[in-house]
């Protein structure tokens, strides 16, 4: 019954995915299991910029925020002496009220204001991290203490693989269950057009804000989640061009996805980055070209792609209807012309 | 229309899965490798080299010595680095191989990017140097962050010849860390030039740096030496490392009235902007920027007129001018014949290449453990590309072996807007002055009466160590 | 007949605006558009201008199908529109807003020819012109919007609510200045909520209820229909 | 502090708030008539001062010659970014423009780096006097660039009082009633492209005899463009050139007590005015989409 239920729910393919992911570590080294779990990490940084841009908010503070995690779990670690689980709930405590001391300012400004005042913010953090001793300088931390189970070191990749798997899954679920409700809903509507929402009397700062903030929660559990695996922070790793990969990761997948489409996205761009490693200088490069190629000429990404495809061939088969997904309208330009139709203006 | 756009779109998803099975492909490209390498490990034991084919299929390729270096190719230096090592192992490689011991290896450098101070970038690098690709030996290492890196390297027993700016990598817990390219003992050459700036009548002195981790240690060294070679330091400025507009930071020092301004790791562009801005505060003084190299020179001249840089003095990172090593004039040759044109950013900082060359040949043995052995009981001086590099222990961290060293250097001076060169650096004086710099003496000097005073290759020296 | 609407199907995303509006505008006349908000009078008016693009239909003018042309293009053949609520260009001074509706006017002596032909027309604004569009009150904006749009001497002036949130007097100023245009020669469209204003200045008029034409006559015959009595004549002054 | 080191510390953020005003003026341009998030416009301005050492440093034309070679490279190129990847993308709304200006601005600032290296390119001062005003010294160099900026300001007053510079205006304050008017929103585009590109393209150009050219000066001018146009209100060309000359005294300020922590005041500035006068400096913005 249950069965039945998903595969009628088009979902099927969740089964073999989480399978696949599961099994994993059996089948590659560690080398690539790191990579892995460096894509879990960009997925959870990809899913929360998707997050906001539902609301029509792109953000580009996400590589701040996610250092916040990390700079709240490693400092606590090293000067407090806490358990590593005891600092995840503090850094997403510091996180959410430092982010709604922040996002206050500027989630009530509007999608520009708050892009702008964003990248203002990271630039700042960013200079704190660096530039404040108790930091640790632009050098870093000190070399962080092991996170440990009981008595157990959490060295083995594997385990540190499936930690992140299991947080994944975990934000996940948690998006999809607030998609799913009131609040998901009122997401929804605030994407689909601000006028339409204010109409439907949605608060839309207060709805806005309190995403940005879910959001923010599972930027410091990723940020946390880095100082598993990383031997020390330096404030260098959460700069703006990281907010950037992001915002290609979220594009590149599809934006239409809401799940499957930063983790797509921060897949492919991970392992293009990788396997170019020893020829870096054209990386930018290619991945600048890859993005404008994908924003020209398939503007739901890779997934929006698949899916049409996938689609046309059900259509001959079954000669039904099926429709992509929308895009949040609140980010497409206003109705006009020229935004419709720019072909026919020059 | 509609059509074709579609079209288009399958044709980029498929170019893109394309480019995705590459990548996979590249990521996953030495896993016959790693079994065989795997296997040797296992069953020989020392497991030397990723001997490549030759192990495992059992044809009858050379075996191949591989040389990994964790460079940030965002930077000049890095890319630099990476020419010299293709540059190294292009000439061993057309001689025939590079005979170490019975074996002849063909030597094979490999590159692996880690952006600049990234912490993720340097660990997936480093993985993959160290557990996908089997590398022994990481050589010349920069932009990587020691703390991440060794982290990786240590408990897998790989060779790490590289730098770090604060003291990460020789600490003594280490066994496989050597700080082939280190600026701890490095004083010398500050102090050199704050003997000279005193001589001609400088009496203060302003530290300016970059708000980075080199600028910060920079300046508490520049600062020390300075104090130490008896001159007055004032509070040094530091600037946000991107400033293009050097107006603010001169008009702040122009404003504290030092007789000398020492640039720390201001290098290029910044370097160039910050003096020409420091000629327009209308300040005149003794200065010594960070890193001068020819070109920048030539710039600095275009843009300040020779009169201002009269007689200032620097470290040299260029051998050319200075050198008469014939083995150094044989790499340089090589060098311009291979790339068509000269760049120098990178000849200081491939040091870490002739000390790894050096103890590979000395003790005919591609064995990390013997490598090890022999690199932290080090005795003498090797000639690098900028002279002689010297390793010694660090008896203040209680590490008691060799592990960290005095680069060589030059020092230039600038008259008629042209580089000269001045005087060598010796090992010596780079050792002494820095530990008189950091008032280490007492810890050293018992370090020297258990374990005898250190030699140093014949070169002349101002300081002795009746001097400290 | 001079602009002629036929079978047109408009969507917004997947929401169907207009569902097959015919409409015949035989030059020189008044005709009007009635109907409820969302009835799709502004969606046709804005398809006529090029400005939204039909999935399905034809608009024909003076001979020529225009349904594909960009509005700049429409606009040079003949068809200006006043936009509802005005839509003056605030930032900007009157002459500036002028400016802009002879964008296509490629000499300035025939701008200025043009400013004074409107100066004459509205004598309000001829000391106005200098003056911020934001300054305006609603009626002297309106005079604006109308003269804006004559300034590219059109065949046909597509004109939306221009009565909404105007007094009485200002309404009454507002359908004179609609019958001068007319008798100037200029062909008018004319979407409006006050019916009865409408069916008095116009000739013919068509009635819409999402999306579709419900009712089309001579406008007296309209006026005289119980159905739009009820509707639309009721409560209104 | 003295007041002639006021006066030197004011002259220095007057100078650098010159560069600002253009930069930020030419981005606030684009973004409220095209509603395109240029990410690229630090990678125009570097491609000015490249352009302009190319002329004037290699080819050895003069110094004028050179500023209006860069202006024009960089109104083309800016016309032909519109027509190769801003025009294809508008449809799809504000945030695919957006990453197609980050990805195109990747590829030049990367391409940059490969060509010209880490190097520094250098133009030699044009006049070299330092002039010594009571105690304050200031250099000529800064007063060409602080002169040659406000010429650009007062030819881009003039501009945006033609037709077409009114029609950029119409455009970005109702581009829908711009169509209605006759205004072909496509020509006013790459009209606007042009502007804003030849904007940085002339900023750079002043730069460079001052400041030098290398190929990472684009990535921070353009945060420097974002923080200017925050304080002046989106949209807004008056506030921006207000908030850049603003901005730069305040930098130039406050690195003379916090030095590197000047970011931090800065951020503060833009917090409190974002707080207190939303609409940044000059009041009402102008309409973006999304609000």
């Amino acid at each position: 019954m249950r069965r039945a239920m998903l595969f009628k729910s088009n979902k099927w393919w969740l089964i073999p995915a989480f399978l696949l992911a599961v099994a994993l570590p059996f089948f590659v080294g560690a080398y690539r299991l790191q990579i892995f779990i460096f894509v879990i990490t960009y997925s959870l940084l990809a899913l929360a910029f998707q997050l906001t841009m539902r609301v029509g908010l792109p953000r580009f503070d996400v590589a701040a925020w996610w250092g916040v995690g990390a700079y709240t779990s490693g400092m606590l670690m090293l000067k407090a002496n806490m358990s590593f689980w005891l600092t995840l709930p503090i850094s997403v405590l510091v996180s959410v009220v430092l982010g709604f001391a922040v996002f206050s300012v500027s989630v009530r400004r509007g999608m520009m204001v708050f892009m702008m005042f964003g990248m203002v913010f990271a630039l700042a953090l960013q200079q704190v991290f660096g530039s404040v001793k108790f930091f640790g300088g632009w050098g870093g931390t000190p070399q962080l203490p092991p996170v440990t189970i009981g008595s157990y070191v959490l060295n083995d990749k594997m385990w540190i693989y499936y930690l992140g798997m299991a947080l994944l899954i975990f934000n996940l679920g948690v998006y999809q269950l607030l998609y799913k409700s009131r609040i998901g809903r009122a997401w929804s509507a605030i994407g689909s057009g601000l006028r339409l929402a204010s109409s439907l009397g949605v608060n839309v700062v207060g709805y806005r804000l309190a995403n940005v903030l879910v959001g923010n929660a599972f930027l410091a559990l990723a940020g946390s989640f880095s100082v598993v695996y990383q031997a020390m922070i330096i404030p260098t790793t959460y700069g703006f061009q990281q907010s950037i990969y992001v915002m290609m990761y979220v594009v590149i997948g599809g934006l239409g996805f809401a799940m499957a489409g930063p983790i797509v996205g921060a897949l492919v761009l991970t392992l293009i980055s990788e396997s170019m490693r020893a020829a870096q200088q054209y990386q930018p490069i290619v991945t600048g070209v890859i993005t404008v190629l994908i924003i020209m000429f398939a503007p739901w990404g890779l997934l929006g792609v698949l899916r049409s495809r996938v689609v046309s061939v059900l259509q001959r088969l079954l000669s039904s209807r099926a429709a992509l997904p929308d895009i949040p309208s609140s980010l497409g330009s206003p109705a006009s012309v020229t935004a419709e139709e720019p072909g026919k203006d020059a | 229309m509609r059509l074709g756009k579609r079209r288009l779109g399958t044709l980029v998803l498929g170019v893109l899965f394309l480019a995705l099975i590459a990548g996979l492909v590249a990521c996953g490209g030495e896993k016959s490798t790693e079994s065989t390498t795997g296997t040797t490990q296992s069953s020989g034991g020392a497991g030397a080299t990723g001997t490549s084919a030759a192990g495992g299929s059992g044809s009858a390729d050379e075996p191949v010595l591989r040389v990994g270096a964790l460079l940030s190719l965002d930077s000049i230096q890095g890319v630099e680095m990476k020419k010299w090592l293709q540059l190294f192992a292009k000439l061993y490689n057309d001689a025939g191989g590079w005979k170490i011991g019975e074996t002849t290896y063909r030597v094979e450098p490999m590159f692996y990017d880690v952006g600049m101070w990234d912490a993720t970038k340097s660990r997936s690098a480093v993985e993959k140097a160290v557990l996908q690709d089997k590398v022994k030996y990481l050589v010349c290492n920069w932009g990587d962050i020691p703390a991440e890196t060794l982290s990786v390297t240590e408990p897998n027993k790989v060779l790490w010849l590289g730098l770090d700016f604060v003291d990460d990598s020789v600490k003594p817990t280490l066994n496989y860390a050597v700080r082939a390219q280190g600026l701890f003992f490095a004083q010398g050459l500050f102090y050199y030039i704050c003997q000279d700036y005193i001589k001609q009548g400088a009496k203060s002195v302003l530290v300016v740096c970059p708000d980075t981790q080199q600028g910060h240690v920079g300046a508490q060294l520049v600062g020390a030496t300075a104090t130490t070679a008896g001159m007055q330091v004032l509070d040094p400025i530091f600037f946000s490392a991107d400033t293009a507009d050097f107006s603010p930071i001169a008009t702040k020092i122009a404003s504290q009235k030092p007789d000398a301004v020492f640039f720390s790791y201001v290098a290029g562009a910044s370097l160039i902007n910050a003096i020409g801005a420091l000629k327009d505060t209308g300040w005149k003084g003794f200065i010594l920027p960070g890193e001068l190299d020819g070109e920048t020179l030539n710039n600095l001249v275009a843009k300040v007129g020779k009169e201002y840089v009269e007689g200032m003095e620097t470290g040299s990172y260029d051998p050319r001018p200075v050198e008469k090593d014939p083995q150094t004039l044989n790499y340089i040759d090589a060098y311009q014949q291979q790339y068509g044109d000269w760049h120098s950013e990178g000849c200081f900082w491939i040091g870490p290449w002739f000390i790894f060359e050096d103890a590979i040949n000395a003790t005919q043995s591609t064995d990390v453990d013997t490598l090890v052995a022999y690199l932290t009981s080090s005795k003498k001086g090797v000639r690098t590309l900028t002279g002689y590099s010297q390793l010694f222990a660090r008896p203040d961290l209680q590490n008691y072996k060799t592990v960290d060293s005095a680069p060589g250097h030059y020092i230039g001076v600038v008259r008629d807007g042209k580089f000269e060169y001045l005087e060598t650096i010796a090992c010596k004086d780079q050792y002494l002055s820095s530990i008189k710099v950091y008032g280490l003496k007492d810890v050293y000097q018992k370090y020297w009466d258990e374990y005898g005073y250190p030699e140093f290759p014949d070169q002349p020296a101002r300081l002795d160590f009746s001097d400290l | 007949m001079l602009l002629q609407v036929k079978d047109l199907w408009v969507h917004y995303g997947r929401a169907e605006a207009l569902k097959g509006v015919s409409i015949d505008v035989p030059e020189g006349s008044i005709v009007t558009l009635l109907g409820a908000n969302g009835a799709g009078k502004t969606t046709t008016l804005r398809t006529i201008s090029g400005v939204k693009r039909a999935t399905s239909g034809e608009i024909w003018f003076e001979g020529s199908r225009i349904d594909s042309l960009p509005p700049h293009e429409i606009v040079r053949r003949g068809i200006a529109q006043v936009p509802e609520g005005r839509q003056l260009f605030l930032s900007l001074t009157v002459k500036q807003n002028l400016l802009m509706g002879a964008f296509l006017l490629k000499k300035k002596s025939e701008f200025m020819h043009k400013v004074e032909e409107m100066t004459e027309h509205f004598p309000n604004l001829k000391e106005r012109l200098g003056n911020r569009a934001s300054d305006l009150s609603g009626g002297e904006q309106q005079m604006v919007a109308v003269a804006r749009a004559l300034m590219s001497n059109p065949r046909v002036l597509l004109m939306d609510e221009p009565s909404l949130g105007l007094s009485p007097i200002m309404v009454k100023e507002v359908a004179e200045i609609i019958k001068s245009v007319n008798s100037m020669g200029v062909t008018v469209v004319l979407v409006e909520q006050n019916a009865r204003m409408a069916l008095r200045l116009a000739d013919t008029a068509y009635v819409l209820e999402v999306g579709r034409v419900v009712l089309s006559d001579r406008a007296g015959a309209l006026a005289q229909d119980e159905r739009v009595k009820a509707a639309y004549l009721g409560g209104r002054c | 502090m003295t007041l002639q080191l006021f006066l030197q510390i004011l002259v220095n953020g007057l100078m650098i708030g010159a560069i600002y005003a253009l930069v930020a003026s030419g981005f606030t341009l684009i973004l409220g008539v095209l509603q395109v998030f240029n990410f690229a416009q630090g990678q125009f301005y570097m491609l000015g001062a490249f352009a302009t050492y190319a002329v004037a440093s290699v080819l050895g034309a003069p110094y004028v010659v050179a500023i209006l070679a860069a202006l024009a490279a960089m109104a083309l190129l800016g016309i032909l970014v519109y027509f190769s990847i801003i025009k294809w993308t508008l449809r799809y709304g504000f945030f695919h423009t957006m990453l197609a200006t980050v990805a195109f601005g990747t590829i030049v600032g990367q391409a940059a780096v490969l060509k010209f290296g880490y190097s520094t390119a250098v133009v030699a001062a044009v006049v070299d006097k330092t002039l010594a005003l009571g105690g304050v010294s200031l250099n000529s160099g800064k007063l060409l660039v602080l002169a040659g900026a406000l010429v650009v300001m007062g030819l881009l007053y003039w501009f945006m009082r033609t037709k077409i510079g009114v029609a950029m205006q119409a455009c970005a304050e109702n581009r829908e009633v711009a169509c209605l008017q006759g205004i072909n929103a496509g020509k006013v585009f790459w009209v606007t492209m042009a502007v804003g590109c030849a904007l940085c393209g002339v900023a750079g150009a002043l730069v460079v005899p001052v400041l030098s050219a290398s190929t990472n000066m684009g990535q921070l001018i353009f945060l420097k463009a974002i923080i200017v146009v925050l304080v002046g209100g989106t949209g807004s060309m008056a506030g921006a050139l207000l908030a850049a000359f603003l901005v730069g005294i305040v930098e130039s300020f406050a690195f003379q007590y916090v030095e590197s922590f000047a970011p931090l005041v800065i951020f503060a500035l833009v917090a409190i005015l974002i707080y207190f006068r939303p609409g940044g400096l000059l009041g009402k913005p102008l309409p973006i989409p999304g609000q």
